[in-house]
């Protein structure tokens, strides 16, 4: 048999969650789902993860809300978001229909609701895994961000753990001295995955009116821009800690997503490449697919983490 | 409902310079593409390349569904990077196309009398909706008004097309070099008492600061009025939150309504200005 | 008299450094400013900041060095360089002969090392300032870098305050969760300015030999893909500190450097483009006076930290 | 001295597929270029794009100074995303151009003969070479042999210029498609001992693989040898310290030097291979 007509095995294990392929969506970039349906079947997706909710529906920023950079996209949204009740009563009856596992993104601006939005959601049906955002700010400790501090990340984790019995994945902020710091921290606090990264606080000058680009002054930096970054923290990562880690920063086409994986990621997100390709995520899965046969290698495990050193 | 929106291949048929700045450009578009409500629009990029990394916003400007495959053109300005690259494209080229997108303009069954009011390049979504209203309830057809305004005569764009399908054009230019000397908004303001609100409906379509007189000078009219609204978009399909447009809810506060999905035709009245 | 017919007055002061414009080389893109002589009229140039030195030469990293990725080089030079009392006797020379003030750049692998190197260029003649690099390991501290902890990069500071009287302008890694926290602690501890951002972190892997890009696995990045990041912390440090701020990071053309200077950068370095572009310093100034003389400006500070609020 | 390099723009005369997947790319220069020496290269990128970032080094393949302008040839394999762009390139298309950059190969007043070993597209500095040593020194030229190698018959590219100043040309294919079948330096080495050391001297250019090979097979061999290597650049000016060769210091350790300026031509048992 020519290598080429094998079917190679896709499938991953995060933790507790077996995915049937290692491409996800990324959070805030796929809408909550329906948005993409028209184009991407849903069911052939790994995992999807939808906009990040809070306990109250939330209105967001002012525009201007994007600002393109070069090979970036930056996006002050605001965390805008309809509410986890609101979610589990317009938009999971929706997504509950199809076979792929549904996680969702959450957040707080208190420890305590982070707890409370996930009880909420534990006790919803159809949920295959909670993504813990802790890239925000903590109103209650003069908004520096939950993620920026091994102890606070930790205890987010912590309460969340409490609230819930599932799965669950802590998504990590870049804009930090020591990412694996607080991967080891939050791994020791129960978590059963990290994801990484989150944007990278960034910022753009309208220079003919001497103004911010963004209402908000300063957002969140996206794209092909980061992945280098985004690579290299997932890098420390991986030899650091020994819960599955999710990889995702800048993954536009195939080749981006098997260096997460080569380097040690046991997944992908796929975020802001949806914008310019709305089947990138199923372009990125068939590349995978593609680049396994044509390396005979019958297993995407055999790939994860295979990075030699030079 | 709206027609699905589809991710598909354009090839150019021409892509030329009408007025200085201001190009004309015709895409070859596989029939599988649906026909469009006159105020969609589509994301355009430049295949294959990441520079610039996101897709464009452009009203659509007018659409032919022919047997093997459709016409549709887009009236687009050079504004900067991108609608830079977009006008060094050959006939031949390929670009990559999503749409159409949005909820375009709705018409109004009743409606006897439609006001057009266009700043720059606004002109395009209501040319394309002036073409569609013209044929509409003949021996009965809709009577059209349109005021065009621009900064000065050479960057008057679109008149051409517009003509053919409105004979009522009023043109302002803010330094008098052609029509009436002042902004399309002050020549309507004078006019506005004319009109008969009944069966007549106002579409606009130009810069934030002309939409935003209008607004102000409709407030206590009776006329009803739908405008089409420009945010920086990402996704164009209402899954991203980047093209936030400020709205009333009902209860006085301000919310925010996605430009491509919501809009990016509004009520004027709507709008958080 | 027509607005565009005024000459701006360009001259900015940095602390005790007076210049003649606000436009930098970046240390390590510039070389010994000889590699550039044949494009560049050095004497047009506010400063020209050296390679980084170090007490002893060092070979640097074995090849390969450089990797591109979107909008972005990643260098893991390892910091070759000469060392200082070579650059003293036979680069210092060419360099004295410009009226541009010189700049020497400077690193080292404990306290120490720092402070050796700062009196040895202290006591050299034709040096008008120097510019510390805290980006690098501290070997006595684990290999974690000086300018991650504000503790490590007020010490630093401190040992070179004592070691000479040169302007000292403390360069800033953005590896860290608060770069305006390190900012401040550094102008206590008695720096005349600071300058930001140093490369980002950042990885690239071969996907068909599934290994890193870069002999030295991870590398700096820089280019425009990091603007957006640069411009939020010198945004963040210049609301924080009193001493001049040096922006730079992803300086490509006039408006890049507007953008800097608008936020509240005093000056502004270029890097990477003079890779793309020899004759890029010399652009920049020109349409940095073009602007200028447009918006009817006439001394540029009265363009620095304007940026209004949305 | 070398001449002293330029940062200009270059116009694309020709840009044509000579061989499967390599390019003649012809260049009208400013008559300010200056007239390089064999083995010296360009800093080559498509003018105003940032996409790719870096320039691309090129060595020049030919060069001919005319009256008004001169034109610079590069001979090149598409490789990756930066030659895939430059291979899209059209007559009248504008190139940034930096150079003439790096050392070349030193010319030995003394030689009769000299041997070229090209692999791959490392045919190109030799074709300069081979084009500038021909003429020298009648009546009495130095021989030249070349051994070009390539993986099949398909990928010889650029044998017809080559051949044209160079007539004994040996052909190594590793599929044995054409000429000796196996590696150049297999052959190379199996002919070694025909050349008389004295009045010799060898020049080679390709995969690293290839010339590190021939750095064994003359460890303990006379003959001199130049290389030239290649190494990822961003200056080319020697100011980044990017394109770093290992190279063997008197002392016996390892120091790195600049490709794109202490280079890209070595002498072969300086590198530390
Ligand atoms: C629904 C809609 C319909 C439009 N229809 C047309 C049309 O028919 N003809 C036409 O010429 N223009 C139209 N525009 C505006 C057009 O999208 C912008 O002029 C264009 O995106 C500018 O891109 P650029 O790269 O040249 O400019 P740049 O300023 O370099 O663009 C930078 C970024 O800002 C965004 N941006 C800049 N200006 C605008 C703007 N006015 N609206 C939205 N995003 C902007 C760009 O998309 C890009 O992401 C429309 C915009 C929207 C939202
Ligand atoms: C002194 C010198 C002379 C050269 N002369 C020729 C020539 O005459 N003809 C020719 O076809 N090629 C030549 N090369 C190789 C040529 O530079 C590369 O093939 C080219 O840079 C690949 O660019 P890419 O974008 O297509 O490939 P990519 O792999 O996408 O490039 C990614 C990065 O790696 C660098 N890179 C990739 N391959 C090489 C390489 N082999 N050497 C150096 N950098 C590389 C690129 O410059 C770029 O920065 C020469 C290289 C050097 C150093
Ligand atoms: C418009 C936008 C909205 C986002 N919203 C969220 C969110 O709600 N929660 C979250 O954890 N991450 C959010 N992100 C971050 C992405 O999930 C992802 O971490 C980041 O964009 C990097 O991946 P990319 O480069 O592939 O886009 C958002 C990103 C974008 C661009
Ligand atoms: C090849 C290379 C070498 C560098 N060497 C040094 C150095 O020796 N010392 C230092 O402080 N910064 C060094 N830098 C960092 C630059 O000075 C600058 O901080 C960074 O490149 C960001 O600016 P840019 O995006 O304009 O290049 C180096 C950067 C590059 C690309
Ligand atoms: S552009 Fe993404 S929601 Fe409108
Ligand atoms: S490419 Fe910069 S030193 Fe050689």
């Amino acid at each position: 048999m020519r290598p080429s007509s094998l079917q190679p095995s896709l499938s991953v294990d995060i933790g507790p969650l077996s995915l049937r392929n290692p491409v996800m969506t990324a959070s805030g970039t796929f809408g909550y789902g329906e948005e993409y349906a028209p184009f991407v079947d849903l069911n052939r997706l790994g995992a999807l993860i939808v906009k990040g909710l809070s306990l109250e529906p939330r209105a967001g920023n002012p525009p201007p809300r994007l600002a393109e950079t070069p090979s970036g996209l930056l996006n002050a949204v605001g965390l805008q978001n309809i509410g986890v009740k609101a979610f589990v009563k317009e938009k999971l009856p929706f997504l509950k229909e199809y076979s792929t596992a549904i996680i969702a993104n959450i957040f707080g601006e208190t420890v305590d609701e982070y707890g409370k939005v996930a009880e909420i959601l534990g006790m919803a049906d159809g949920l295959s895994a909670l993504e813990v955002n802790i890239s925000c700010p903590n109103v209650k400790k003069g908004g520096i961000a939950f993620g920026s501090s091994p102890e606070m990340a930790a205890e987010v984790t912590k309460r969340v753990r409490e609230a819930t019995d599932l799965p669950m994945i802590m998504k990590l902020s870049p804009n930090v001295t020591d990412i694996s710091h607080i991967a080891e921290s939050v791994e020791s606090a129960g978590a059963d995955a990290v994801s990484l990264i989150n944007t990278l606080a960034g910022m753009a000058v309208d220079v003919e009116h001497r103004k911010p680009v963004l209402y908000n002054v300063t957002g969140g930096l996206s794209g092909p821009a980061i992945k280098p970054v985004a690579l290299r923290m997932v890098w420390q990562v991986v030899n650091r800690v020994n819960i599955p880690v999710i990889g995702l920063g800048g993954i536009m086409c195939p080749n981006d997503a098997l260096e997460f994986l080569i380097v040690g990621a046991r997944a992908v997100e796929v975020g802001t490449a949806s914008f310019l390709n709305p089947h990138a995520t199923m372009n990125i899965l068939e590349g995978i697919e593609t680049y396994l046969r044509e390396h005979s290698i019958s297993d995407i495990g055999d790939l994860i983490g295979t990075l030699e050193r030079p | 409902m709206h027609p699905v929106p589809l991710f598909i291949k354009g090839r150019i048929l021409d892509n030329l310079e009408a007025v200085r700045g201001h190009f004309l450009l015709r895409l070859k578009l596989p029939p599988a593409f649906h026909h469009p409500v006159p105020g969609q629009f589509v994301m355009i990029r430049v295949t294959e390349s990441q520079t610039p990394l996101l897709a464009r916003p452009m009203s659509i400007y007018a659409f032919e569904k022919g047997a093997g495959h459709s016409v549709l053109e887009i009236f687009y300005r050079v504004a900067g990077a991108g609608t830079r690259i977009l006008s060094g494209l050959k006939p031949g080229d390929e670009l990559s196309l999503l749409g159409p997108l949005g909820n375009g303009f709705s018409g109004n069954q009743e409606a006897r009398r439609a006001i057009l009011i266009a700043g720059g390049i606004g002109i395009s979504p209501l040319t394309f909706l002036a073409a569609s209203l013209s044929p509409i309830r003949e021996p009965f057809p809709v009577e059209m008004t349109a005021y065009v305004g621009a900064q000065r005569k050479e960057a008057l764009a679109g008149l051409d097309r517009l003509s053919a399908v409105c004979p009522d054009i009023r043109i302002c230019t803010d330094d008098g070099s052609m029509g009436y000397g002042g902004r399309v908004t002050e020549l309507f303001e004078r006019e506005l008492d004319a009109f008969d609100p009944q069966g007549c409906a106002v579409y606009a379509c130009g810069p934030r600061a002309m939409m935003k007189r209008l607004a102000e000078l409709l407030e206590k009219h009776p006329l009803p009025c739908q405008v089409s609204v420009e945010e920086r978009m990402a996704c164009g399909l209402g899954a991203c939150l980047g093209c936030a447009v400020a709205v009333r809810t009902p209860g006085g506060d301000v919310a925010f309504m996605r430009a491509c999905k919501d809009g990016p035709v509004f009520d004027i009245r709507r709008i958080d200005w």
